[in-house]
């Protein structure tokens, strides 16, 4: 329901023509795109950015930005890994990471907002620090850990007929983002912060928390990632979710939300992040060069964003 | 009497993975070792570099180092022409250097180079990965970074070998992300039902084991890689990699520490040693985890 | 005869989406003259403007330029052929000086290429002289307070120096007396050549300074005629058909009840000083001063924007601390701001959801969840009590006109249902039907039992709908009188004093 | 002259100060931080990201971004490196080299402009791109050359009293960038361009030209530093410069130019982009911990930036 009425914008209908296209190409040259393990493999793979880019994209359209999820997300991934080999129970490890990546999210809010930095900055200087942190306390090193089936099966398992429980993780989100943004008077406040923050004050949004709350979630929803991630590939390393912001934020607004705030929605959200996932899928079963893909991908997320604002450009 | 002081810098490309725990112990296993037998002389060993790959970075960090004041410099020297200056600034200001696990290559003044020979290295895998899949059929070969030196000599290691074969191959770029990197294997999978293999030239070995259980190819697809994480050590052990190349980094620590200290005692010249490429398999998994345990693997 | 005409529009048409902006409007512009513009919100005019200085690009139609068809594709082009403008929305750099942006886009350059700025700073001090400001030329024009923002843009098109200006509603955020030096000079202009034509919803105004008149309505070319043959009742007759202003104010339903009271009240940064004054309750008291008295800095210090560095303000007798807007809010204070471009309109916003800024938590069932049913109901009731004209409470904001969305913002506040609404310049830029409607709604709000503090330049307005004004200069507070037993004049004399 | 001018503002004063506090605390715990060659040392360090950081805060300034300096440097190195292997005459190599990295600039701006699509979205996936470029012609394979003594000497050697080269051509730029934003005409409209582009274009100031140019001079300024880079080295990776934009950016942002545009100039750059660099070279001589140099630099970068602003930040 939410997903249909936030559809109706046109925004939306520009990159969804196109990720139609892209599917009819890719299922015409190669002969595995369009089955039934493919299409599962696809929606696994986005998942992890894709619980992010949910987000993320609540935070753009609140007119800010968060280049340190990568970070938080390795950092998360390594504490609860570290805290369940150190004997923690594996639920009791996952709160606490998802506290942390709630704090760290926290932390980006109050330094941006409270000392009225810019975003881009903040949270490139706490991409350091987080990544740091998760050098520190891993030493460098990757963990691997063996979890309690319980917990794999609602993380990190292939379940119901071979479904990837991440992706369910996904759809999850997404729809909860998609009600907390289009439903409530939260998601019309972070509208009204992003698109004027100045009179969102006048009306008495209190904007300052609006967009706290906004790192916040994106952090929580870093480190929910981190830990999905962490169960399905059984191990984490330090370095991981390097660049996961730059995808994220790509898919952000090639869903249709504008990098000046005030527009966009999980609809379109969600299709920017399946978007990003089929081109890489596409071109690796089409066997493309590999010194050539990160070059189409460029060119591809160009086009896209043009395809996503095609529609909304102003005529004269 | 007064002791005298020497302090080594070891400088890696990218100081803060754990590849380099071994190299390191190896470095300052060899300074307690000559610290105990020596009265005469008190050796420190420190480990700094750029915190992730990146050559200019690495450089600057030799050139802080230089400006520092050390007694010798261990660096990996990922790049065929970059170090040569501060190389031969640090000779001219009486820095004695070694080039450790990464070589620039003859024409780089430093004094000598001790590590694995990556292409040879590269080759040692293919050969050994014919033996467990004969000559024909595809691959997919993975490669975390394009244009990574060590990684492309590795590369073309083993490429050198293929091509002489009717195997098939595909490259992937991983990145260093592992979950970019399994979802690139997976779609080679679920797009080449009939390939035999999955190889990496670098740490994302560990990534074959979660991409082959999930698509249910144990014993179907054969996966060998690189490097002992733990990740890819389990991973053999379970029956899901079939091997990886070890290049042994205790060595690349433990002798050039050796080396400077000869040097500077009775001024015998450095020079070349191989670390050689040793294979874990699920024949010697046992203790390789063991001694992995102890940092020295 | 015909050679008596600078430029003109034969059957200009212009559509956006769903509305048709401009249909078929024919009419010319007589050669040094002074021609004005009228028609309600939305009636076309500023389109028309942005047509001819090429930000909009007609659908059909010709535009002759002394005689000759011409095309005009960028404001660059306009500028070539000697038409410089002043637009509604008052676009400047708020980054730079006033120097740098009166002369942005036309460089005063020395022989090696280099702006030479302290040139252009003397030639601002001059221009401004000319409309009766001393300015400073190397102040940040983003600090600068509205009407001195609407100056420098004036200034900036005064100093082109062209042969056709347009001027869309440059009065709208002056005093009387500003208004007066602005139109001496346009008057010396078309003595020396200089065809003028003006926007503005204050008609007193234009059957002051114009020659001919034209007017529009919803798109439509109605009228153009010499000014001196029409009246004010005659164009509003052609405008909209005619109005009915709100009988005066009955002084006998303000209660003795003070509701907000206001005492040794300063802000320093803000020049504040020792203001003191009481609201009754049911009263409307209007707050008149020049640009620069302070009036917009008192409404916003009340209403929580800004700390009070002294003083107390008790609220139904009660003292309170308003930390911000929030707080205010929910104290019952509402404040319509004066910059409804910048602090007012969310642009990307429906109609609705522009109206139920302030009450969104109310909105909601149980949980936060919005709830469909109510969020119609009071914006459909506020749409039909303002009469806003718009498709519906879905559509964009921003392609609502100046004046409904002004009513929209309006309509924002009362929705909050204040006790004491502050109402700074409401009538901005309003057509004179709506300006009407306002009136009517503050006069029914007090009736309702709000209080209501205006903040207005026109003057006569202020008067007419007021109880009580209270006269601001630098600051301070130099008087107050009760509404029916003063002059504009007497106001005006004590606004002006240092 | 232009940066005593440029000086005079306040942004500059708060980093400024920042920036010798960090000196008289290196210089303390150090014994080898005041000293000429280790200055000499950080000048030479900074001066390749320092090219880019100057007409970078001119494209900030102008309310634009570039994230593909750093690929755009690689892949001017490689294309020189290729050419002179190939026999070209260095000197030519070098102005195809110039030319273009001008004309991957003129690329990033017609897109962002004439498109109007948002510049951190155009610039990530071009940044794609041209490294995906770099990659495919080098085949992933470094190069490396013996440049003519002539070419090394004005490029990437030490001379002059063991002057490097490199930190005079960082200075040269530095002061061409000073005059071209704080004396011309030009530099004007990328003031008003970037303070509201509505307002300038309304006057008559083509500011699509006006952002077109910047994205060509940050665009040379990048291939320029990728020359300079490849001399001083002796050869390039076609991985050289990842990471370089937002290092550039951050210098930017830490000089006083402000994110939304309008706000900057050439002096606060200048002093931006060696505050990083004394940072960096500080760190290494007091021995700091390779795991933690990169927190305590987001620690560094977040108080820069908040020192820059704070003086300009307006009370209430
Ligand atoms: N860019 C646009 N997109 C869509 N609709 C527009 C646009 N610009 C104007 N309109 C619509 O065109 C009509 C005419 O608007 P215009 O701004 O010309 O009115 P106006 O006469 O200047 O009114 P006001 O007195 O309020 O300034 C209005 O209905 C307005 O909503
Ligand atoms: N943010 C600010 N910082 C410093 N001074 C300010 C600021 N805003 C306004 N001022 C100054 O405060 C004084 C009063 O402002 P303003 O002209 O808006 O008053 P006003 O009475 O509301 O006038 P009007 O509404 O007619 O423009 C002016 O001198 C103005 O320059
Ligand atoms: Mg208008
Ligand atoms: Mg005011």
């Amino acid at each position: 329901m939410h997903l249909l009425n936030t559809l109706r914008s046109r925004r939306e209908i520009g990159v969804l023509a196109a990720l139609v296209v892209l599917c009819i190409f890719f299922t015409v040259v190669t002969n595995t795109f369009l089955t039934v393990p493919n299409i599962l493999n696809i929606l696994r793979q986005v998942s992890i950015t894709g619980l992010i880019v949910m987000f993320m994209t609540m935070l753009v359209i609140g007119n800010d930005i968060d280049l340190s999820v990568g970070s938080n997300f390795a950092t998360v991934g390594m504490i609860v890994a570290l805290l369940f080999q150190n004997g923690t129970n594996i639920w009791l490890a996952s709160l606490i990471g998802l506290i942390v990546g709630g704090l760290l999210g926290l932390a980006n809010g109050l330094i941006t907002v409270k000392a009225a930095l810019p975003p881009f900055i903040v949270t490139l200087g706490t991409q350091m620090i987080y990544r740091g942190l998760a050098l520190v306390i891993s030493g460098g090193a990757p963990a691997s850990v063996r979890l309690p089936a319980a917990f794999y099966n609602i993380t990190g398992a292939r379940t119901f007929w071979n479904l990837p429980v991440p992706a369910l993780w996904f759809i999850g989100i997404t729809i909860l983002a998609a009600f907390l943004l289009h439903k409530t008077s939260y998601g019309f406040k972070v509208y009204a912060t992003g698109g004027n923050e100045e009179a969102a004050r006048l009306s008495g949004i209190n904007t300052s928390r609006v967009r706290i709350i906004n790192f916040v979630l994106v952090g929580m929803s870093a480190a929910l990632a981190g830990i999905i991630q962490m169960a399905y590939l059984r191990g984490v390393t330090p370095t991981a979710g390097q660049g996961m912001e730059l995808m994220a934020i790509a898919s952000t607004v090639i869903g249709g939300t504008s990098m000046f705030g005030g527009v966009g929605t999980i609809g379109g959200a969600f299709i920017g992040a399946i978007f990003m996932g089929v081109v890489r899928n596409g071109l690796v079963l089409m066997g493309t060069n590999a010194y050539l893909i990160d070059l189409i991908i460029g060119a591809v997320l160009i086009s896209a964003v043009w395809f996503s604002t095609f529609s909304t450009r102003e005529r004269r | 009497a007064q002791k005298k002081q020497l302090d080594f810098v070891v400088i890696t490309h990218s100081a803060t993975i754990d590849f380099w725990i071994p190299l390191v112990k190896g470095a300052q296993d060899a300074a307690a070792m000559i610290n105990a037998f020596d009265p005469e002389v008190e050796i420190t060993v420190r480990h700094t570099g750029p915190s992730l790959f990146n050559v200019a970075e690495q450089v600057n960090i030799m050139e802080n180092v230089i400006q520092a004041g050390v007694h010798g410099i261990i660096s990996t020297m990922p790049d065929p022409t970059a170090f040569d200056a501060p190389v031969q600034r640090a000779l001219d200001a009486g820095i004695p250097v070694i080039a450790t696990n990464a070589d620039a290559g003859p024409d780089n003044p430093r004094m000598a180079y001790v590590g694995q020979s990556d292409f040879s290295a590269g080759q040692t895998l293919a050969r050994n990965l014919i033996g467990l899949i004969g000559t024909s059929g595809k691959i997919a070969i993975g490669i975390e970074d394009l244009g990574h030196t060590s990684l492309q000599q590795r590369l073309a290691g083993v490429l050198d070998i293929l091509d002489q074969t009717d195997i098939d191959y595909t490259i992937l770029q991983t990145t260093a992300d592992l979950t970019i990197g399994a979802s690139m294997f997976e779609t080679y999978l679920i797009g080449n039902a009939d390939a035999k293999a999955i190889i990496s030239v670098d740490a994302n070995t560990q990534a074959h084991g979660v991409v082959i259980r999930n698509l249910g190819l144990e014993g179907k697809v054969i996966s060998a890689g690189w490097d002992l994480v733990p990740t890819t050590l389990d991973n053999i052990r379970d029956g899901l990699t079939a091997f990886t190349i070890d290049q042994q980094p205790y060595v690349q620590g433990f002798y050039p520490v050796m080396a400077l200290y000869l040097y500077h005692k009775y001024a015998i010249a450095p020079a070349d040693m191989d670390s050689g490429a040793g294979v874990v398999n699920i024949d010697n998994i046992a203790e390789v985890l063991e001694l992995a345990e102890k940092g020295y693997r | 005869m015909e050679n008596n005409v600078l430029i003109s529009y034969q059957s200009i048409s212009k559509r956006f989406g769903g509305v048709q902006a401009l249909q078929e409007v024919s009419f010319a512009v007589n050669r040094g003259q002074i021609h004005g513009l009228v028609g309600e919100n939305g009636a076309g005019k500023s389109t028309l403007i942005k047509i001819t200085g090429g930000i909009y690009i007609r659908d059909s139609g010709t535009i002759l330029w002394e005689g000759n068809p011409i095309e005009v594709h960028s404001p660059l082009e306009a500028e070539r052929y000697g038409i410089s403008i002043v637009h509604q929305e008052i676009p400047l750099c708020n980054n730079l000086t006033v120097a740098q942006n009166v002369f942005l886009g036309k460089l005063i350059t020395n022989r090696f290429g280099q702006p030479d700025w302290g040139l252009m700073e003397e030639r601002t001090v001059e221009v401004f002289r000319q409309i009766g400001q001393d300015i400073d030329p190397r102040a940040k024009v983003g600090e600068l307070s509205v009407a001195l923002k609407q100056l420098t843009a004036i200034a900036q098109c005064l100093n082109r120096k062209s042969k056709f200006i347009i001027m869309d509603e440059p009065t709208s955020a002056l005093t009387p007396g500003e208004v007066g030096t602005l139109f001496e000079v346009l008057r010396r202009l078309k003595a020396e050549g200089t065809t003028i034509m003006i926007v503005s919803h204050i008609l007193s105004e234009l059957m002051e300074i114009t020659d001919r008149l034209t007017v529009l309505r919803n798109g439509q070319h109605v009228a153009t005629m010499d000014t001196k043959d029409t009246s004010i009742d005659g164009i509003v007759h052609m405008m909209v058909g005619g109005i009915t202003l709100p009988p005066p104010l009955d002084a006998s339903s303000v209660k003795d009840e003070v509701v907000l009271r206001v005492r040794n009240l300063s802000q320093t940064r803000l020049r504040l000083k020792d203001i003191n004054f009481d609201l009754r309750k049911q009263e409307i008291l209007g707050i008149a001063g020049i640009q620069g008295a302070g009036r917009t800095e008192l409404a916003t210090t009340l209403f929580g924007v800004h700390q009070p560095s002294e003083g107390t303000i008790e609220l139904e007798g009660r003292p309170v601390r308003i930390r911000s807007p929030r707080d205010a809010i929910n104290l019952g204070l509402g404040y319509l701001t004066e910059d409804r471009r910048n602090l007012g309109v969310f642009w990307d916003m429906s109609v609705w959801q522009n109206m139920s800024s302030t009450i969104i938590d109310q909105l909601t069932n149980l949980r936060g969840v919005l709830d469909n049913n109510r969020i119609r109901e009071t914006a459909t009731g506020a749409i039909d009590q303002l009469q806003i004209k718009t498709p519906s409470i879905h559509q964009l904001i921003r392609y609502l006109s100046g004046g409904n969305q002004q009513k929209v913002l309006l309509a924002r506040w009362l929705n909050a249902r204040p006790k004491v609404l502050i109402l700074d310049e409401p009538t901005r830029g309003v057509d004179v039907g709506a300006k009407a409607e306002i009136r009517r709604v503050i006069q029914e709000l007090a009736q309702q039992g709000i209080s209501v503090i205006v903040i207005s330049s026109d003057l006569e307005e202020l008067l007419a709908i007021s109880h009580r004004v209270m006269v601001m200069a630098n600051g301070s507070v130099k008087g107050e009188f009760l509404a029916k037993d003063v002059s504009t004049d007497e106001v005006m004399a004590l606004a002006v004093q240092k």
